[in-house]
């Protein structure tokens, strides 16, 4: 019921952004498309937990994205016109433990968009990204900055449990046990 | 406003192409395309947005730059996943592969 | 301002359009066709930006969205060929 | 109508029809699909050009023509749904024979290449013993 | 009168809807399609009347005034051609019905049937060129299901060749389009009676020859008929018999209802007419010798007498246009009837090859009369529908002096005798000269003494039955026929009604 | 005359349908109809001798100038009495000569019913069309009959032949007749005015040779005479019907009515008089060599209907009167011959004169019937032969007309033949020969056509004589004969009767045996004489006239025109008809292309050239377009082929933006991405490469025919695009758009209002598109075992099921809903700014194939309760409904309304009733592509075997039926 209401908002919000204007005509007019798709297409109700959004976590990975994007185009920049020069590739296995299937998801979109990685594959249970990578020179390194990308996300977007599971496989890293 | 901002994206989308021209092989291209035309279409989209006048117009196009920032990076995974699996496209991974021992190790299991 | 834009786009097309006709990957192909579709946005953003036509800014929403899927189509069901 | 789009749709019908004399279900829909590109050309093309036919988005000297428009939408439209259509017999035939190579009429190729019809209607044993035109060795033994 | 022009097409199409919906009863699904298609012939046959009566009735779609709303118009010649088709429809349907094996009971055949039906009326009752594209892409769309139905190896090769084939004539149908829009900016068929004569000679008769061909392609006539003798066998054998008859016939009205109203008398492509109705006369009827097949040979006639109403047409006379009128009704008639009973001839003997099939004279009397009768009015033997109309074309040929084309008529008359007989001594007298195929389904004599389903036999006979009417009424029928075709050359009251 | 044709008709309808279950008495039942026309006649007979005309007419189809006119002269009389006089006694002697209750007995005789009425029709018309029909019918039912032994390969031969010839001369004649109609002043058909004021001109001359071709081929005159001995292997009562007394003689009762009117045509005599006389000559010659009794009596019959069709056609007033007795005396001694015959077959069970012996005791009155008619035959004087002979060379005696010698002569000489040939009929039943020639010879030869069963077999002793009924139809022949043999002045009346109502220059004839010493006399005895010495020296003739045996005959003649036509079908058939898609596409392409270029050139309106280019945005994606499309053309591998081609749709949708199309762009956009995902799915299961590059010779004509498309294309466009006559009548559509349909976005009100009924017919294509995909994609799959039905198909083998990938599932989820509800924004807006139906429903599409790439099919089954049927017929429903609702309310299909109102809270509030059918259409859509994923989408594992369609069935009627077809377990 909340995950419904949660989306009937959702989809409320882009009905009345798709109109561009908000009158009650078109709040009320997407409450009842709202309600119809639910109706209608009940499979849409367990579509997703509810997000829940902390609002400075989140911040902090949005100026994160923002610099890796710069960054990652800057770098771009520089590979198109040395055309890749040096350019030696390489697959890494990133274990990502504590990852939902939504925060996994927007960990390999993220990771998508910086510099120099692209997950080729994603598996659930336990949960490893395997990132291909434009110059791979240090394995560990690369593991390392996706971590740290997937703490953030974790704590922008996870559950309570999430963070704590994170925050635990942290401890185990430091204590050199290795994921 | 707007138009710096159309002019960056259409810059990065230029450069997008550069390196999808350039680039030697078919998952260094895919990195190419994703990084900067993701970027470069979000950029002319917002531009667009800042700068028309109608409303309705403003939103259609925060709309599409959502969906842009949400799809792009999902279709580049998963484009790439089939690249690195297809048989037909030679992926030269210079280093190390882990998927592929994976893989292999997959495989052993099974047979 | 706009008609640098639209030169660099129209550069950008040239360049995806070769990857497109050129391959050799299917992954290649794909890629100079969603470049050319995010070319083709850009233009009409910019053209809607130029004139205030905003007639043609739903055909954008809708190529943004259909691009992924044929993307998404064609990566799921290319295992087994790369050409 | 430009020479331009003249010229286009002129070629696209050219790659067309060059493609729909093949043999592969699916380049001959590639075929027909190119070939309904050159006529939605030709249709739009048959038309004035101008802004997005919605009314208050200018003057109507300025919008271009909406009919050959909807003209063209509901070819399009028609043309997906047989092309869905196409596809599913090439589908079909891969279930039946792993291809979608165009076969030729059996029926066809039999009468083609046979040397004379199957059956012999008129008879030509039978009419020349009824003609009664006995031999002459008959006669005499 | 808004309701008969109209509802012929709105009917079907809710009864497809239906039938759609009502997906898991069979009983329901004939029972919509059943009465939907009574309906329609009911209002046919008011439409008829009516439209001979008082002229041509039309409705505007919409409320819109003529060249902005399109034009549901019916005059005399597409009342015929309704009614006649109504007729067939109803009948295939039945038989259809009484016919056992899958394809009937596929769930989608009612709902296809249905559009099939709802194009047919649609391309007789429009005014509008490019609603009459729409609605040949409906009945066509329907066909292609219809001839693939079943989904065997020959049909979808069949199916191939039919779909293919059609949608390149459709693909030039819309370029033509884009023509005489460019040229004349409308569709509207009655507002182009008045533009295209203003246009220069070359564009005009090109665009006349174009609209033959794309016309011609689903008529059949030669060189263009290549498709039919391929596809139509294939095909259940309702399906064919449908398609037989309707068919081809909807690319005969459009070529007619085209090569009228349309042009100006100065730019009608009289000799090529004649020269094209005469080469598809010989070469269907060549073809149709040289067939084993009862379907194919079948097939192939419809390709030759397409030529009988292409000659009437090309005379570009009352009496000439009367008879290819008159010939198509009959052709109708009694081609769907050769067809239905070669059907049953399948299902008694489990094969239509002339080698499989033997002796049914005996077997099958019933069968025999069935086939005979159509048969021999396809010949053009009195007093069936064909005498009075073949007639009518050598008649009205020689009295245009168009030797030539006659000459080949009478010949090809001649021929077809020849080949219907080979149907008829194969057989019905002579024995089979090769086994059934294996588990072919040989009917139970003694549980079918007609030679088929009751279901299946009744349509039959009435098709029989209607040519021997047909036949004997054909002074009636004949001048309605003139009234038909004299409109058709002097469209005043078409053009009035629709202009206001 | 109309209720007697309908008799026949009936009679002859309801012996063919139970005759053979009424035994004997439907001999009595056949024998009614022509007994009643006898009685008719004899009513009529006073009037018509006195030279008054008994005529009926029933319209048919008067417009045409065909009318069931009939009309009974003199002439008609004479063919009328012969139709129904043998006519009843042939039924009777067809008592004796069936077995009772035998194999398609009953057909026989009411098919000798229908002939009869038939003939009457054809002998009774005064309409050329009508006579036509007639003699058409008459062919129709000879034919049947003489297959009516459908066992007999021979009969079918046989029967096949008569039909084609006679069919191919009626059908010459047709065309004669409409040339002549058409010549007289007011178009008519109608015989008697025909006649009476004869056309002339060309047409009319080629109309008459037609006609008498037609006229040959019925009279089996050379070279059109082979059909007739074939012929034979019809029962006997057959025979001495259809193919000696009556329908043999149509061509000659044409010949008949016809030559008097148009003798003066210079083609007329020599054609006939020519075809005649060799038609005498050469089939008396080849009766002397036969050795079937009824193929000397066939041959006989050529030769002689060549003796009436010269007298006929020299078309004297004497010489017509001469064959109307030539008529009668033939049919009176043929039809007894035949019958003759027939008795002689029956009793001692062969008809070969080298197997006969001598008949037995008792067969007295037979040999007198045989030697009375043959007698008659041979033109022996006291019989009524020789009364016919003798005045038909008196009316050929020299000086009678210009060149009377030169056909006197060789008639002189064809009657020795006929005399020669009798004396062989007369030997051969006596049994004479049958001793003196080698016996085992012939036995070893073919067997003669025999009837199927016979009373005694041959060479067992005497043979039984016949009982007296068989002989009594005979006899009364006979009778018949040497009455009027020797009081010939009975039937004076009726050949002076028939000869004035030929022609107006006939005198009454007073018929007589003795006419004084004459030349006709002189010439009788020199013929008896002849054909006497020609008999006795019938051995040294035979090995003469072997040596014609390999001249060409007409059987072969026939036989070399079927074949031709045969082989000519055969090689036209097997050019045409290749088979082959490529070809069949390439000659019609081809065809459009140079047809529809040919007239533009040859007329002319060249408007000159317009603009060169439109924008520089138009040459960018018309660049795009080409280059992209030469690619898909050009690429041998199918996922690039698809993806190329989807560049050409994108470019087309840039294409739309530069002409100012945005619902076109914003629909191709959609539509293009779900075509390419469609080809994606289908060809995910095809091989990789187009295999098979063909050969240069292929290529070039592929490129010939691809060039002249493209020109015609070119050239039609640019001059039609130049040409434009009047103001496009989309001006109207724009400025109403607003004010009266309510909607800004004039595309969208065209689609949903001004041309809603376009809308309509092309969701139904949807609607059975998608229906279609459904059935082709699933047909022949096993059905489901339990009935009830399943969503989810029973799970697959671990890892061949479409792998769940965590992205790209989370991203759908996000999406997906999105999506749809931007779909039900596009649908609602389209009636003010791009969008609409079309848009929503493909968008909405979009949506589903988002959710099939996450899930595979079952995620899509898995969407909702409601079916992809449901959605389907659902918005069929609507749509049409929307349609149909106002027409109902009386006024015109789709009229729409607009809405307006203020509410509180909302605002202003305008809706159309055009919405719904839009909403419609958005369902429709929606359902096929709900449905196409249905067809497709299927995993690999449940379709990887290839299913044999035939072996499975439908579901069965009575099981509850899922809407879609099952799936595999
Ligand atoms: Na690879
Ligand atoms: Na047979």
């Amino acid at each position: 019921m909340r995950q419904s209401a949660g989306l009937a908002v959702l989809l409320v919000t882009i009905w009345v952004l798709a109109w561009g204007s908000l009158s009650w005509a078109n709040v009320l007019s997407g409450v009842v498309v709202a309600a119809a798709l639910l109706a209608v297409v009940p499979d849409v109700r367990r579509a997703s937990h509810p997000p829940t959004v902390r609002p400075l976590p989140a911040a902090r990975l949005a100026l994160r994205v923002l610099r890796d994007v710069a960054v990652s185009n800057l770098q771009l920049a520089r590979e198109v016109v040395t055309r890749g020069s040096g350019v030696a590739t390489g697959v890494v296995r990133v274990p990502l433990a504590g990852c939902s299937d939504e925060t996994v998801t927007i960990v390999a979109s993220l990771v998508a968009l910086t510099p120099g990685t692209m997950p080729v594959e994603v598996e659930q249970g336990p949960t490893v990204m395997y990132v291909h990578v434009l110059h791979l020179d240090d394995p560990e390194r690369v593991r390392r900055a996706i971590w740290s990308l997937r703490d953030q996300v974790v704590h922008a977007f996870g559950t309570p449990e999430a963070i704590a599971e994170v925050a635990r496989v942290k401890a185990e890293s430091l204590a050199g046990a290795g994921p | 406003m707007g138009q710096a901002l159309a002019l960056a994206g259409s810059l990065l989308t230029l450069l997008a192409a550069v390196g999808v021209v350039r680039f030697t092989d078919a998952l260094s291209r895919m990195h190419a395309l994703t990084k900067a035309s993701t970027v470069g279409l979000v950029l002319v989209l917002l531009g667009g947005a800042l700068t028309v006048d109608n409303a309705n117009d403003k939103t259609s196009l925060l709309l599409a730059g959502a969906l842009q920032l949400l799809t792009m990076p999902v279709g580049a995974n998963l484009m790439s996943r089939a690249t690195y699996r297809a048989r037909g496209i030679p992926s030269t991974v210079d280093t190390i592969d882990e998927l592929a021992e994976h893989l292999d190790a997959a495989r052993d299991e099974a047979g | 301002m706009i008609t640098a834009g639209y030169v660099m786009l129209a550069l950008a097309g040239i360049g995806f359009g070769y990857r497109l006709l050129a391959g050799p990957s299917l992954t290649d192909r794909v890629v100079g066709l969603d470049g050319l579709l995010i070319v083709g946005v850009s233009v009409v953003v910019l053209r809607a930006m130029q004139t205030g036509e905003g007639a043609f800014l739903p055909a954008a929403v809708v190529v943004t969205l259909v691009g992924f899927v044929s993307t998404a189509v064609v990566a799921r069901f290319i295992e087994g060929r790369g050409r | 109508m430009t020479v331009l789009l003249a010229a286009t749709a002129a070629g696209l019908f050219g790659i067309g029809t060059y493609l729909v004399l093949q043999r592969k279900l699916s380049r001959i829909i590639i075929g027909i699909a190119l070939l309904s590109h050159g006529a939605n050309v030709l249709m739009v093309g048959s038309g004035r050009r101008g802004r997005a036919p919605i009314v208050g988005s200018g003057d109507a000297e300025s919008l271009a023509d909406p009919l050959p428009q909807a003209l063209a939408l509901t070819s399009i439209v028609i043309s997906f749904g047989v092309t869905a259509l196409l596809l599913a017999l090439a589908y079909r035939s891969w279930l039946l024979t792993s291809d979608d190579e165009v076969q030729d009429d059996l029926e066809d190729e039999r009468i083609a290449h046979r040397g004379a019809p199957d059956d012999d209607l008129a008879g030509s044993d039978e009419l020349a013993e009824i003609e009664g035109d006995p031999t002459g060795e008959e006669v005499e033994p | 009168m808004t309701a008969l022009v109209t509802l012929p097409i709105l009917l079907p199409l809710v009864g497809a809807a239906l039938s759609i919906l009502f997906g898991r009863s069979r009983r329901v699904q004939r029972t919509i399609a059943l009465s939907t298609l009574t309906a329609v012939l009911g209002m046919a046959v008011a439409l008829l009347v009516e439209v001979d009566r008082h002229g041509p009735v039309s409705v505007q779609a919409g409320g819109w005034p003529a060249p902005v709303g399109i034009t549901l118009i019916a005059d005399r010649f597409s009342a015929i051609m309704l009614v006649v088709a109504s007729v067939m429809l109803l009948s295939v349907l039945v038989y259809a019905i009484g016919q056992p094996g899958a394809e009937r009971n596929h769930v989608g055949f009612q709902s296809i049937y249905l559009v099939l039906a709802a194009g047919v009326a649609a391309a007789f009752l429009t005014g509008d060129l490019f609603n009459l594209f729409v609605s040949i892409e409906m009945m066509l769309t329907a066909s292609y299901v219809l001839i693939t139905l079943g989904g065997r190896l020959e049909q979808v090769r069949s199916g191939m060749t039919y779909i293919v084939i059609s949608l390149l004539a459709s693909v030039l149908f819309v370029a033509m389009l884009a023509f005489v829009y460019a040229s004349t900016g409308t569709v509207n068929m009655a507002d182009l009676a008045g533009k295209v004569g203003d246009l220069p000679p070359g564009l005009r008769s090109a665009l006349a020859v174009l609209m033959l061909v794309v016309f011609g392609i689903k008529a059949a006539i030669f060189p263009l008929f290549f498709w039919l003798p391929d596809s139509y066998p294939t095909a259940p054998s309702p399906v064919t018999a449908i398609f037989a008859g309707l068919l081809t016939k909807v690319g005969v009205y459009a070529i007619i209802r085209t090569q009228t109203l349309l042009f100006p008398a100065d730019s009608r492509p009289t000799t090529l007419l004649l020269v094209l109705a005469g080469a598809t006369m010989l070469v269907g009827v060549l073809g149709a010798i040289a067939q084993g097949d009862v379907k194919r040979i079948l097939s192939f006639q419809i390709v030759s007498h397409i030529g009988y109403m292409i000659m009437g047409l090309g005379l570009f006379t009352v009496g000439g246009l009367a008879a290819a009128v008159l010939y198509t009704v009959h052709h109708i008639v009694a081609k769907t009837g050769l067809f239905l009973s070669g059907g049953l001839i399948e299902h008694a003997g489990g094969s239509s090859r002339l080698t499989r099939l033997g002796g049914m004279v005996r077997t099958a009397p019933v069968l025999a009369v069935l086939f005979l009768v159509p048969a021999l009015s396809l010949i053009g033997l009195p007093p069936f529908s064909g005498f009075v109309a073949k007639f009518a074309l050598v008649d009205a040929a020689s009295e245009r002096s168009s030797y030539g084309v006659m000459a080949v008529a009478l010949v090809v008359s001649l021929l077809t005798m020849y080949s219907l007989m080979k149907i008829w001594i194969s057989v019905f007298w002579s024995p089979a000269t090769e086994p059934a195929p294996a588990g072919a389904a040989g009917r139970d004599r003694a549980a079918e003494p007609l030679g088929g389903p009751l279901l299946m036999v009744a349509p039959t006979v009435v098709l029989a039955a209607l040519t021997v009417a047909i036949g004997l009424a054909a002074g009636p029928l004949y001048d309605l026929s003139l009234r038909a075709a004299a409109d058709l050359l002097e469209p005043s009251a078409y053009l009035e009604v629709v202009r206001g | 005359m109309i209720v007697l044709l309908l008799a026949h008709l009936v009679a002859g309808l309801g012996l063919v349908a139970v005759g053979g279950r009424a035994g004997r008495r439907a001999v009595l039942v056949g024998a009614l109809a022509p007994a009643a026309t006898l009685a008719w006649l004899a009513l009529q007979a006073g009037r018509v001798l006195d030279g008054e005309v008994v005529s009926e007419s029933l319209a048919w189809v008067p417009e045409l100038g065909l009318d069931v006119d009939l009309r009974l002269d003199g002439f008609a009389a004479l063919f009328v009495a012969l139709v129904s006089g043998i006519g009843v006694l042939v039924f009777l002697y067809a008592g004796r000569y069936l077995r009772a209750g035998g194999e398609g007995q009953g057909r026989l005789l009411g098919l000798l019913v229908l002939f009869s009425g038939s003939m009457l029709g054809l002998v009774l018309a005064d309409d050329l069309v009508v006579l036509f029909g007639f003699w058409e019918l008459t062919s129709l039912t000879s034919f049947l009959l003489i297959g009516n032994d459908h066992t007999s390969a021979r009969a079918r031969t046989a029967a096949l032949q008569a039909l084609l010839v006679t069919g191919a001369g009626g059908l010459a004649m047709l065309g004669g007749f409409v040339l002549i109609g058409q010549a007289t002043g007011g178009g008519t058909y109608r015989l008697s005015e025909v006649l009476a004021s004869p056309p002339g001109g060309t047409p009319v001359t080629v109309g008459l040779v037609l006609v008498l071709v037609g006229a040959f081929t019925k009279s089996a005159q050379y070279p059109f005479h082979s059909w007739l001995p074939g012929a034979m292997v019809a029962p006997t009562p057959v025979s001495a019907y259809l193919h000696s007394a009556t329908m043999v003689k149509a061509g000659v009762y044409l010949i008949g009515r016809f030559a008097p009117a148009f003798t003066g045509v210079w083609v007329w005599r020599p054609l006939v008089v020519g075809v005649g006389l060799v038609t005498m000559l050469c089939a008396g010659l080849r009766a002397l060599r036969q050795h079937d009794l009824k193929l000397i009596l066939a041959y006989g019959t050529i030769s002689q209907l060549g003796f009436m069709v010269v007298m006929f056609g020299l078309g004297t007033a004497e010489t017509v009167v001469d064959a109307c007795e030539l008529v009668l005396a033939h049919a009176l001694f043929k039809a007894a011959l035949f019958m003759v015959v027939g008795i002689v077959d029956r009793q001692a069970g062969s008809r070969d004169i080298r197997l006969l012996r001598r008949p037995g005791p008792g067969w007295g009155p037979t040999l007198a019937v045989l030697l009375v008619s043959a007698g008659s035959m041979a033109g022996f004087p006291l019989l009524f032969g020789f009364v016919a002979k003798e005045d038909a060379f008196a009316g050929l005696e020299p000086g009678s007309f210009a060149y009377a010698g030169l056909v006197l002569a060789p008639i002189v000489a064809a009657s020795m033949l006929t005399v020669a040939y009798s004396l062989r009929l007369v030997w051969g039943v006596l049994g004479r020969d049958g001793d003196g020639l080698d016996t085992t010879a012939a036995r070893t030869a073919a067997p003669p056509a025999t009837s199927p069963s016979t009373t005694a077999p041959a060479g067992s002793g005497p043979a039984p004589a016949p009982r007296a009924s068989f002989l009594a139809p005979a006899a009364v022949l006979a009778g018949l004969t040497l009455l009027f043999g020797a009081v010939p002045a009975l039937i004076d009346g009726v050949i002076s009767a028939a000869g004035e109502s030929l022609t107006a220059a006939a005198e009454p004839v007073h018929l007589a045996v003795w006419h004084g010493w004459n030349l006709p006399l002189l010439l009788s005895a020199l013929v008896l004489g002849g054909g006497a010495v020609l008999f006795m020296a019938r051995r040294a003739v035979d090995r003469v006239l072997a040596l014609g045996h390999h001249l060409p005959s007409g059987g072969q003649g026939y036989l070399a025109v079927l074949r031709t036509l045969n082989v000519v079908a055969d090689r036209t058939t097997a050019v045409v008809q290749t088979g082959s898609l490529p070809v069949y596409a390439g000659v019609i392409l081809t065809t459009a292309a140079l047809l529809t270029t040919g007239a533009l050139v040859l007329g002319d309106g060249w408007p000159g050239w317009p603009t060169l280019v439109g924008s520089a945005g138009h040459v960018a994606v018309c660049v795009a377009l080409l280059v992209t499309a030469g690619a898909a053309a050009a690429v041998r591998r199918r996922f690039s082929a698809a993806l190329l081609l989807g560049a050409t749709g994108y470019a087309m949708a840039g294409l739309f933006v530069v002409q100012g199309g945005a619902d076109l762009a914003l629909t191709q956009v959609a539509i293009e991405t779900l075509t390419t995902v469609l080809f994606v799915l289908v060809l995910r299961r095809l091989p990789d490469r187009f295999e098979r590059r063909s050969g240069p010779a292929v290529r070039f004509v592929r490129l010939v025919a691809a060039l002249s498309v493209a020109v015609m294309v070119f050239t039609v466009a640019l001059t039609a695009g130049g040409n434009r006559v009047a103001e496009p009548v989309s001006s109207e559509m724009v400025e109403r758009s607003l004010p009266d349909a309510g909607g800004r976005n004039v595309v969208n009100v065209i689609l949903v209002d001004f041309r809603g009924l376009d809308t309509m017919s092309e969701i139904t294509v949807l609607a059975a598109a998608a229906i279609g995909s459904v059935a082709l994609a699933r047909a022949g799959r096993r059905p489901r075992s339990s009935g009830a039905p399943e969503r989810v198909p029973p799970p697959a083998p671990e890892g061949r099921r479409l792998e769940r990938l965590v992205v790209i599932d989370v991203a759908v989820r996000l999406v997906f809903s999105a999506v749809i509800v931007g779909s039900i924004y596009l649908l609602f807006v389209g009636h003010n700014q791009p969008g609409g139906g079309f848009v929503g429903g493909i968008v909405a599409g979009a949506a589903v194939a988002l959710r099939y790439v996450a899930g595979g099919i079952d995620d899509v089954r898995n969407l909702s309760r409601a079916h992809a049927w449901t959605v389907l017929g659902a918005g069929l429903l609507l749509a049409a409904l929307t349609v149909l609702a106002p027409v109902v309310l009386g006024a015109a299909p789709l009229e729409s309304t607009v809405l307006e109102t203020d509410l509180p809270l909302l605002g202003h509030l305008k809706v159309t009733t055009a919405l719904p059918f839009d909403v419609g259409v958005y369902l429709v859509v929606l359902g096929l592509l709900l449905m196409v994923f249905e067809s497709f989408g299927d995993d690999p594992h449940l379709v990887t075997t290839p299913v044999d369609a035939d072996e499975v069935e439908g579901p069965a009627e009575s099981r509850p039926e899922a809407p879609v077809e099952v799936r595999a377990s």
